[in-house]
Protein backbone atom coordinates (compact mmCIF):
# COMPACT_ATOMS: atom_id res chain seq x y z
CA UNK A 1 0.00 0.00 0.00
CA UNK A 2 1.49 3.29 -0.76
CA UNK A 3 0.47 7.24 -0.66
CA UNK A 4 -0.48 8.70 -3.67
CA UNK A 5 0.25 12.60 -3.64
CA UNK A 6 -0.54 15.12 -6.08
CA UNK A 7 0.56 19.12 -5.88
CA UNK A 8 -0.11 21.64 -8.22
CA UNK A 9 -2.45 21.34 -11.07
CA UNK A 10 -1.94 18.15 -10.50
CA UNK A 11 -3.62 17.64 -7.29
CA UNK A 12 -7.05 19.50 -9.43
CA UNK A 13 -6.54 17.24 -12.17
CA UNK A 14 -6.92 14.15 -9.88
CA UNK A 15 -9.76 14.47 -8.19
CA UNK A 16 -12.05 11.21 -7.67
CA UNK A 17 -8.31 9.06 -7.63
CA UNK A 18 -7.40 7.03 -4.94
CA UNK A 19 -5.00 8.25 -2.20
CA UNK A 20 -3.91 5.00 -1.73
CA UNK A 21 -2.97 2.47 -4.09
CA UNK A 22 -1.52 -0.93 -4.24
CA UNK A 23 0.67 -1.27 -7.44
CA UNK A 24 -1.46 -2.95 -9.64
CA UNK A 25 -0.56 -5.72 -11.91
CA UNK A 26 2.37 -4.64 -14.47
CA UNK A 27 2.84 -1.37 -12.90
CA UNK A 28 6.65 -1.54 -11.62
CA UNK A 29 8.07 2.13 -12.62
CA UNK A 30 7.09 5.64 -12.91
CA UNK A 31 6.45 5.50 -16.03
CA UNK A 32 4.07 2.37 -15.50
CA UNK A 33 2.11 4.35 -13.13
CA UNK A 34 1.47 7.47 -15.44
CA UNK A 35 -0.12 5.31 -18.59
CA UNK A 36 -2.01 3.81 -15.61
CA UNK A 37 -3.35 6.81 -14.50
CA UNK A 38 -3.60 8.17 -18.21
CA UNK A 39 -6.05 5.28 -18.99
CA UNK A 40 -8.27 6.27 -15.44
CA UNK A 41 -8.47 9.50 -15.81
CA UNK A 42 -7.42 10.95 -19.39
CA UNK A 43 -7.35 14.37 -18.20
CA UNK A 44 -4.87 13.62 -15.49
CA UNK A 45 -3.41 11.90 -18.64
CA UNK A 46 -2.85 15.36 -20.14
CA UNK A 47 -1.90 16.79 -17.09
CA UNK A 48 1.28 14.37 -16.23
CA UNK A 49 2.60 14.92 -19.78
CA UNK A 50 2.81 18.84 -19.31
CA UNK A 51 5.92 20.75 -19.35
CA UNK A 52 8.18 20.53 -16.03
CA UNK A 53 5.98 17.33 -14.28
CA UNK A 54 8.41 15.85 -11.62
CA UNK A 55 7.97 12.69 -9.47
CA UNK A 56 9.04 11.77 -6.10
CA UNK A 57 9.69 8.20 -4.59
CA UNK A 58 9.45 8.07 -0.87
CA UNK A 59 10.48 12.12 -0.67
CA UNK A 60 12.77 12.00 -3.23
CA UNK A 61 13.16 13.20 -6.67
CA UNK A 62 12.48 9.92 -9.10
CA UNK A 63 12.95 10.15 -12.77
CA UNK A 64 10.63 7.90 -15.42
CA UNK A 65 12.31 4.56 -14.67
CA UNK A 66 12.25 4.41 -10.88
CA UNK A 67 11.02 1.53 -9.43
CA UNK A 68 8.18 1.64 -7.45
CA UNK A 69 8.00 -1.45 -5.62
CA UNK A 70 8.56 -1.17 -1.79
CA UNK A 71 7.56 2.76 -1.62
CA UNK A 72 5.24 4.26 0.76
CA UNK A 73 4.94 7.54 -1.21
CA UNK A 74 4.73 8.11 -4.53
CA UNK A 75 4.29 11.89 -5.35
CA UNK A 76 3.07 13.62 -8.61
CA UNK A 77 4.07 17.10 -8.68
CA UNK A 78 3.17 20.10 -11.93
CA UNK A 79 6.30 22.07 -12.74
CA UNK A 80 7.76 23.49 -9.56
CA UNK A 81 7.48 27.18 -8.76
CA UNK A 82 9.39 28.07 -5.88
CA UNK A 83 11.26 31.54 -5.19
CA UNK B 1 33.45 38.10 16.62
CA UNK B 2 34.79 35.04 15.30
CA UNK B 3 36.66 35.05 11.86
CA UNK B 4 34.59 32.63 9.27
CA UNK B 5 35.43 29.02 9.77
CA UNK B 6 36.21 27.06 6.94
CA UNK B 7 32.75 25.29 6.51
CA UNK B 8 30.52 27.83 6.48
CA UNK B 9 27.15 27.73 7.92
CA UNK B 10 23.94 26.73 6.19
CA UNK B 11 20.56 27.84 7.50
CA UNK B 12 17.14 27.01 5.96
CA UNK B 13 13.85 27.97 7.44
CA UNK B 14 10.50 27.22 5.54
CA UNK B 15 7.81 28.49 8.08
CA UNK B 16 4.06 29.81 7.21
CA UNK B 17 4.72 32.82 9.13
CA UNK B 18 5.23 36.09 7.58
CA UNK B 19 8.82 37.24 8.09
CA UNK B 20 10.98 40.38 7.80
CA UNK B 21 13.82 39.80 5.54
CA UNK B 22 15.72 43.09 7.09
CA UNK B 23 15.64 41.61 10.76
CA UNK B 24 16.42 37.91 9.01
CA UNK B 25 19.93 39.44 7.06
CA UNK B 26 21.06 41.45 10.65
CA UNK B 27 21.02 38.19 12.62
CA UNK B 28 22.80 36.39 9.37
CA UNK B 29 25.63 38.88 8.98
CA UNK B 30 25.82 39.48 13.14
CA UNK B 31 29.39 38.25 14.43
CA UNK B 32 31.12 37.12 11.09
CA UNK B 33 33.40 39.69 11.55
CA UNK B 34 35.60 37.99 8.95
CA UNK B 35 33.05 38.52 5.72
CA UNK B 36 33.44 41.75 4.12
CA UNK B 37 30.35 40.48 1.37
CA UNK B 38 27.03 40.02 1.90
CA UNK B 39 24.82 39.24 -1.05
CA UNK B 40 20.90 39.17 -0.67
CA UNK B 41 17.91 38.56 -2.53
CA UNK B 42 13.98 38.95 -1.31
CA UNK B 43 11.66 37.62 -3.71
CA UNK B 44 7.90 39.49 -2.70
CA UNK B 45 4.53 38.57 -4.00
CA UNK B 46 3.40 40.91 -6.61
CA UNK B 47 0.60 43.31 -6.77
CA UNK B 48 0.42 42.98 -10.50
CA UNK B 49 1.51 39.95 -12.58
CA UNK B 50 1.61 39.57 -16.39
CA UNK B 51 -0.27 43.15 -16.63
CA UNK B 52 -3.44 41.48 -14.39
CA UNK B 53 -3.57 42.43 -10.35
CA UNK B 54 -2.83 39.87 -7.78
CA UNK B 55 -5.02 39.88 -4.60
CA UNK B 56 -3.62 36.90 -3.21
CA UNK B 57 -1.02 34.04 -3.45
CA UNK B 58 -1.58 30.62 -2.03
CA UNK B 59 1.86 28.58 -2.00
CA UNK B 60 1.37 24.94 -1.77
CA UNK B 61 4.40 22.93 -0.65
CA UNK B 62 5.16 19.29 0.23
CA UNK B 63 5.22 19.34 3.97
CA UNK B 64 8.95 17.09 4.94
CA UNK B 65 10.08 16.73 1.30
CA UNK B 66 9.76 20.80 0.66
CA UNK B 67 12.18 21.20 3.28
CA UNK B 68 14.80 18.54 2.45
CA UNK B 69 15.19 19.67 -1.25
CA UNK B 70 15.19 23.38 0.11
CA UNK B 71 18.35 22.11 2.61
CA UNK B 72 20.12 19.93 -0.06
CA UNK B 73 20.09 23.16 -2.62
CA UNK B 74 21.47 25.63 -0.13
CA UNK B 75 24.58 22.67 0.90
CA UNK B 76 24.69 22.12 -2.79
CA UNK B 77 25.06 25.54 -3.50
CA UNK B 78 27.50 26.41 -0.19
CA UNK B 79 30.11 23.47 -1.29
CA UNK B 80 30.33 24.75 -4.95
CA UNK B 81 31.35 28.18 -2.95
CA UNK B 82 33.12 27.07 -0.23
CA UNK B 83 33.68 29.09 2.37
CA UNK B 84 30.76 30.57 2.28
CA UNK B 85 27.45 31.14 4.80
CA UNK B 86 24.46 30.72 2.90
CA UNK B 87 20.92 31.17 4.22
CA UNK B 88 17.74 30.37 2.87
CA UNK B 89 13.98 31.24 3.96
CA UNK B 90 10.73 30.57 2.27
CA UNK B 91 7.28 30.47 2.97
CA UNK B 92 4.45 28.59 2.36
CA UNK B 93 0.72 29.13 2.70
CA UNK B 94 -1.71 32.66 2.28
CA UNK B 95 0.32 35.24 1.12
CA UNK B 96 -0.82 38.73 0.58
CA UNK B 97 0.47 41.31 -2.36
CA UNK B 98 3.77 42.71 -1.05
CA UNK B 99 4.44 40.47 1.57
CA UNK B 100 8.25 38.71 1.41
CA UNK B 101 7.91 34.85 -0.42
CA UNK B 102 11.66 34.18 -0.52
CA UNK B 103 14.73 35.72 1.26
CA UNK B 104 17.92 34.18 -0.11
CA UNK B 105 21.58 35.60 1.39
CA UNK B 106 25.30 34.58 1.15
CA UNK B 107 28.27 35.78 3.40
CA UNK B 108 31.58 35.31 1.94
CA UNK B 109 35.03 36.70 2.45
CA UNK B 110 34.39 38.77 -1.43
CA UNK B 111 31.66 40.09 -3.20
CA UNK B 112 31.88 37.42 -6.33
CA UNK B 113 31.33 34.40 -4.78
CA UNK B 114 28.62 35.67 -2.36
CA UNK B 115 26.76 37.10 -5.64
CA UNK B 116 27.31 33.83 -7.20
CA UNK B 117 25.93 31.81 -4.82
CA UNK B 118 22.85 33.90 -3.99
CA UNK B 119 21.98 33.77 -8.04
CA UNK B 120 22.30 30.04 -8.05
CA UNK B 121 19.99 29.49 -5.10
CA UNK B 122 17.42 31.54 -6.27
CA UNK B 123 17.69 29.94 -10.02
CA UNK B 124 17.63 26.62 -8.15
CA UNK B 125 14.32 27.48 -5.58
CA UNK B 126 12.62 28.37 -9.17
CA UNK B 127 12.61 24.98 -10.33
CA UNK B 128 13.82 22.27 -7.53
CA UNK B 129 12.13 23.59 -4.42
CA UNK B 130 8.84 21.75 -4.17
CA UNK B 131 6.58 24.99 -3.77
CA UNK B 132 3.54 25.76 -6.26
CA UNK B 133 1.87 29.48 -6.45
CA UNK B 134 -1.49 29.36 -7.36
CA UNK B 135 -2.50 33.26 -7.93
CA UNK B 136 -5.68 34.75 -7.08
CA UNK B 137 -6.86 37.81 -9.12
CA UNK B 138 -10.43 39.47 -10.29
CA UNK B 139 -11.23 36.76 -13.43
CA UNK B 140 -9.91 33.64 -10.78
CA UNK B 141 -6.91 31.76 -10.25
CA UNK B 142 -4.00 29.85 -11.89
CA UNK B 143 -0.96 27.85 -11.45
CA UNK B 144 2.37 29.81 -12.12
CA UNK B 145 5.03 27.69 -13.75
CA UNK B 146 8.28 28.47 -14.64
CA UNK B 147 9.30 30.36 -17.64
CA UNK B 148 11.70 28.55 -20.21
CA UNK B 149 14.37 30.75 -18.95
CA UNK B 150 14.18 29.92 -15.37
CA UNK B 151 14.69 26.57 -16.77
CA UNK B 152 17.76 26.80 -18.46
CA UNK B 153 19.08 28.75 -16.12
CA UNK B 154 18.34 26.11 -13.68
CA UNK B 155 19.55 23.36 -15.87
CA UNK B 156 23.11 25.17 -16.51
CA UNK B 157 23.85 24.92 -12.56
CA UNK B 158 22.64 21.66 -12.31
CA UNK B 159 25.87 20.39 -15.03
CA UNK B 160 27.94 22.44 -12.84
CA UNK B 161 27.23 20.52 -9.62
CA UNK B 162 27.02 17.43 -10.60
CA UNK B 163 29.26 17.25 -13.45
CA UNK C 1 1.02 50.96 -2.67
CA UNK C 2 1.78 52.28 -6.48
CA UNK C 3 3.19 50.68 -8.99
CA UNK C 4 6.60 50.74 -10.01
CA UNK C 5 6.94 54.07 -12.60
CA UNK C 6 8.41 53.70 -16.33
CA UNK C 7 11.18 56.06 -14.58
CA UNK C 8 13.08 54.05 -11.82
CA UNK C 9 13.91 56.10 -8.78
CA UNK C 10 17.67 56.70 -7.80
CA UNK C 11 19.02 57.23 -4.66
CA UNK C 12 22.32 58.06 -3.11
CA UNK C 13 23.61 59.04 0.25
CA UNK C 14 27.14 59.48 1.07
CA UNK C 15 28.08 60.41 4.80
CA UNK C 16 30.17 59.19 7.39
CA UNK C 17 27.49 58.27 10.02
CA UNK C 18 27.42 54.37 10.42
CA UNK C 19 24.04 52.96 9.11
CA UNK C 20 21.69 50.36 9.40
CA UNK C 21 21.70 48.47 5.99
CA UNK C 22 18.61 46.35 6.83
CA UNK C 23 16.69 49.74 7.82
CA UNK C 24 17.80 51.24 4.61
CA UNK C 25 16.59 48.25 2.56
CA UNK C 26 13.41 48.16 4.09
CA UNK C 27 12.96 52.37 3.53
CA UNK C 28 13.77 51.36 -0.12
CA UNK C 29 11.30 48.26 -0.66
CA UNK C 30 8.53 50.17 1.07
CA UNK C 31 5.40 51.01 -0.87
CA UNK C 32 6.44 49.33 -4.69
CA UNK C 33 3.90 46.40 -4.07
CA UNK C 34 4.46 45.89 -8.20
CA UNK C 35 8.44 44.75 -7.83
CA UNK C 36 8.81 41.10 -6.88
CA UNK C 37 12.33 41.23 -6.98
CA UNK C 38 15.31 43.20 -4.63
CA UNK C 39 18.80 42.48 -5.17
CA UNK C 40 21.07 43.76 -2.42
CA UNK C 41 24.86 43.79 -1.74
CA UNK C 42 26.69 44.86 1.60
CA UNK C 43 30.40 45.07 1.89
CA UNK C 44 31.50 45.47 6.03
CA UNK C 45 34.74 46.63 6.79
CA UNK C 46 36.68 43.31 7.33
CA UNK C 47 38.33 42.19 10.84
CA UNK C 48 41.05 40.21 8.76
CA UNK C 49 42.39 41.62 5.50
CA UNK C 50 45.32 39.37 3.26
CA UNK C 51 45.68 37.56 6.37
CA UNK C 52 46.11 40.52 8.60
CA UNK C 53 44.01 42.05 11.69
CA UNK C 54 42.56 45.08 10.30
CA UNK C 55 42.30 47.45 13.59
CA UNK C 56 40.90 50.30 11.58
CA UNK C 57 40.13 51.73 8.41
CA UNK C 58 39.79 55.34 7.54
CA UNK C 59 38.21 56.51 4.11
CA UNK C 60 39.17 59.24 2.48
CA UNK C 61 36.51 61.02 -0.12
CA UNK C 62 36.96 63.81 -2.69
CA UNK C 63 33.99 66.00 -1.32
CA UNK C 64 31.41 67.27 -4.19
CA UNK C 65 33.09 65.34 -7.04
CA UNK C 66 32.63 62.00 -4.84
CA UNK C 67 28.48 62.52 -4.37
CA UNK C 68 28.65 63.72 -8.53
CA UNK C 69 30.35 60.38 -9.78
CA UNK C 70 28.56 58.01 -7.20
CA UNK C 71 25.63 60.04 -8.54
CA UNK C 72 26.72 59.30 -12.26
CA UNK C 73 27.53 55.39 -11.40
CA UNK C 74 23.82 55.03 -10.22
CA UNK C 75 22.08 56.72 -13.22
CA UNK C 76 24.26 54.45 -15.52
CA UNK C 77 23.28 51.84 -13.90
CA UNK C 78 19.69 52.31 -13.84
CA UNK C 79 19.50 53.57 -17.25
CA UNK C 80 21.14 50.44 -18.80
CA UNK C 81 18.00 48.18 -16.54
CA UNK C 82 15.40 50.57 -16.87
CA UNK C 83 12.46 50.44 -15.30
CA UNK C 84 14.32 49.60 -11.77
CA UNK C 85 14.97 51.72 -9.07
CA UNK C 86 18.60 52.00 -7.78
CA UNK C 87 19.76 52.70 -4.10
CA UNK C 88 23.80 53.77 -3.42
CA UNK C 89 24.63 54.21 0.34
CA UNK C 90 28.50 54.63 0.88
CA UNK C 91 30.21 55.91 4.35
CA UNK C 92 33.35 58.02 4.71
CA UNK C 93 35.76 58.75 6.97
CA UNK C 94 37.24 56.59 10.25
CA UNK C 95 34.96 52.84 9.91
CA UNK C 96 35.66 49.98 12.73
CA UNK C 97 35.68 46.81 11.95
CA UNK C 98 32.52 45.19 11.38
CA UNK C 99 31.00 48.27 10.41
CA UNK C 100 28.46 48.52 6.93
CA UNK C 101 30.73 50.50 4.38
CA UNK C 102 29.06 50.09 1.38
CA UNK C 103 25.31 49.27 0.63
CA UNK C 104 24.00 48.77 -3.08
CA UNK C 105 20.30 47.55 -3.79
CA UNK C 106 18.27 47.24 -7.08
CA UNK C 107 14.21 46.95 -6.96
CA UNK C 108 12.87 45.64 -10.44
CA UNK C 109 9.62 43.31 -11.59
CA UNK C 110 12.08 40.52 -11.99
CA UNK C 111 15.42 39.01 -10.40
CA UNK C 112 17.43 38.81 -13.24
CA UNK C 113 17.97 42.82 -14.30
CA UNK C 114 18.16 43.16 -10.15
CA UNK C 115 21.01 40.86 -9.73
CA UNK C 116 22.57 42.52 -13.11
CA UNK C 117 22.72 46.00 -11.92
CA UNK C 118 24.03 45.62 -8.08
CA UNK C 119 26.91 43.68 -9.22
CA UNK C 120 27.44 46.52 -12.25
CA UNK C 121 27.12 48.87 -9.27
CA UNK C 122 29.94 47.44 -6.84
CA UNK C 123 31.82 46.53 -9.80
CA UNK C 124 31.91 50.39 -10.96
CA UNK C 125 31.99 51.98 -7.47
CA UNK C 126 35.39 49.97 -7.07
CA UNK C 127 37.06 51.30 -9.42
CA UNK C 128 35.26 54.48 -10.49
CA UNK C 129 34.09 56.33 -7.06
CA UNK C 130 36.25 58.58 -5.91
CA UNK C 131 37.63 57.31 -2.73
CA UNK C 132 40.70 55.66 -0.76
CA UNK C 133 40.71 53.56 1.71
CA UNK C 134 43.67 53.13 4.23
CA UNK C 135 43.54 50.34 6.36
CA UNK C 136 45.48 50.44 9.63
CA UNK C 137 46.91 47.26 11.37
CA UNK C 138 49.32 45.87 14.42
CA UNK C 139 52.35 46.71 11.49
CA UNK C 140 51.47 50.15 10.89
CA UNK C 141 49.09 51.58 7.83
CA UNK C 142 48.43 50.47 3.70
CA UNK C 143 46.44 52.44 1.23
CA UNK C 144 44.30 49.76 -0.01
CA UNK C 145 44.25 49.11 -4.13
CA UNK C 146 41.37 47.55 -6.29
CA UNK C 147 42.27 44.52 -8.00
CA UNK C 148 43.48 43.72 -11.53
CA UNK C 149 40.45 41.47 -11.71
CA UNK C 150 38.08 44.67 -10.08
CA UNK C 151 39.92 46.76 -12.85
CA UNK C 152 38.80 44.32 -15.35
CA UNK C 153 35.63 44.06 -14.48
CA UNK C 154 34.80 47.51 -14.16
CA UNK C 155 36.51 48.03 -17.76
CA UNK C 156 33.61 45.06 -19.53
CA UNK C 157 30.68 47.36 -17.97
CA UNK C 158 32.44 50.89 -19.54
CA UNK C 159 32.19 48.98 -22.75
CA UNK C 160 29.00 47.95 -22.62
CA UNK C 161 27.46 51.34 -20.60
CA UNK C 162 29.33 54.51 -23.95
CA UNK C 163 29.68 52.18 -26.87
CA UNK D 1 45.22 80.27 -9.97
CA UNK D 2 44.35 76.65 -9.52
CA UNK D 3 43.94 74.45 -6.46
CA UNK D 4 46.13 71.38 -6.62
CA UNK D 5 44.51 68.64 -4.98
CA UNK D 6 45.82 65.01 -3.94
CA UNK D 7 44.15 62.48 -2.89
CA UNK D 8 44.90 58.76 -1.70
CA UNK D 9 48.88 57.48 -1.10
CA UNK D 10 49.49 61.27 -4.24
CA UNK D 11 48.37 63.04 -0.91
CA UNK D 12 51.25 61.51 0.80
CA UNK D 13 53.75 61.47 -1.32
CA UNK D 14 53.11 65.26 -2.30
CA UNK D 15 54.09 66.73 1.09
CA UNK D 16 55.87 69.89 0.61
CA UNK D 17 54.11 70.94 -2.79
CA UNK D 18 52.23 73.66 -3.04
CA UNK D 19 48.25 73.43 -3.03
CA UNK D 20 47.62 76.89 -5.34
CA UNK D 21 49.26 77.06 -8.65
CA UNK D 22 49.33 79.10 -11.26
CA UNK D 23 49.87 77.22 -14.61
CA UNK D 24 53.95 77.52 -15.77
CA UNK D 25 54.82 78.27 -18.69
CA UNK D 26 54.06 75.36 -21.35
CA UNK D 27 51.78 73.15 -19.35
CA UNK D 28 48.90 73.01 -20.96
CA UNK D 29 47.52 69.36 -20.63
CA UNK D 30 47.61 66.73 -17.58
CA UNK D 31 50.76 65.17 -18.80
CA UNK D 32 52.41 68.14 -18.91
CA UNK D 33 51.73 69.12 -15.26
CA UNK D 34 52.36 65.55 -14.45
CA UNK D 35 56.36 65.98 -16.26
CA UNK D 36 56.46 69.44 -14.24
CA UNK D 37 55.88 68.06 -10.63
CA UNK D 38 57.89 65.19 -11.60
CA UNK D 39 60.62 67.30 -12.12
CA UNK D 40 60.08 69.21 -8.70
CA UNK D 41 59.78 66.22 -6.72
CA UNK D 42 61.07 62.85 -8.07
CA UNK D 43 58.95 60.31 -5.65
CA UNK D 44 56.01 62.10 -6.50
CA UNK D 45 56.75 61.46 -10.08
CA UNK D 46 56.93 57.81 -9.41
CA UNK D 47 53.74 57.74 -7.63
CA UNK D 48 51.73 59.36 -10.36
CA UNK D 49 52.65 56.39 -12.61
CA UNK D 50 51.61 53.87 -10.48
CA UNK D 51 48.52 51.71 -11.84
CA UNK D 52 45.56 53.17 -11.72
CA UNK D 53 45.35 57.05 -10.86
CA UNK D 54 43.38 59.17 -12.27
CA UNK D 55 42.55 63.32 -12.61
CA UNK D 56 40.19 65.13 -12.44
CA UNK D 57 39.61 68.98 -13.70
CA UNK D 58 36.77 70.63 -11.71
CA UNK D 59 35.27 67.51 -10.65
CA UNK D 60 35.34 65.59 -13.97
CA UNK D 61 37.17 62.93 -14.86
CA UNK D 62 39.86 63.92 -17.33
CA UNK D 63 42.30 62.29 -19.60
CA UNK D 64 46.40 63.24 -19.99
CA UNK D 65 45.25 65.29 -22.81
CA UNK D 66 43.08 67.75 -21.38
CA UNK D 67 43.37 70.70 -21.42
CA UNK D 68 44.27 72.29 -18.03
CA UNK D 69 43.88 76.58 -18.85
CA UNK D 70 41.22 77.71 -17.27
CA UNK D 71 41.23 75.28 -14.57
CA UNK D 72 39.92 76.39 -11.06
CA UNK D 73 40.56 72.84 -9.61
CA UNK D 74 42.83 69.91 -10.35
CA UNK D 75 43.37 66.79 -9.01
CA UNK D 76 45.57 64.16 -8.91
CA UNK D 77 44.18 60.68 -7.42
CA UNK D 78 45.78 57.33 -6.67
CA UNK D 79 44.13 54.15 -8.14
CA UNK D 80 40.46 54.81 -6.49
CA UNK D 81 39.11 51.79 -3.86
CA UNK D 82 35.57 52.66 -2.93
CA UNK D 83 32.63 50.01 -2.38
Amino acid sequence: MAALLFFGALREASTGLPREIDLPEGVHTVSDLCAWLSARAPALGAALHAPGVRFAIDQRFAGPDADLRGAREIACMSALSGG
Amino acid sequence: MTAMAQEGRVRVQISPEPFDPAAALTAFAAGRDGCGALASFVGYCRAVSGGVAVTGLALEHYPGFTERAVEAIAHDVAGRFAPIDVLVRHRYGEIRPGEPIVLAAALSVSRAPAFAAVEMLMDLLKTDAPFWKHETGPDGARWVAPTAEDRARAEAHRGRLRP
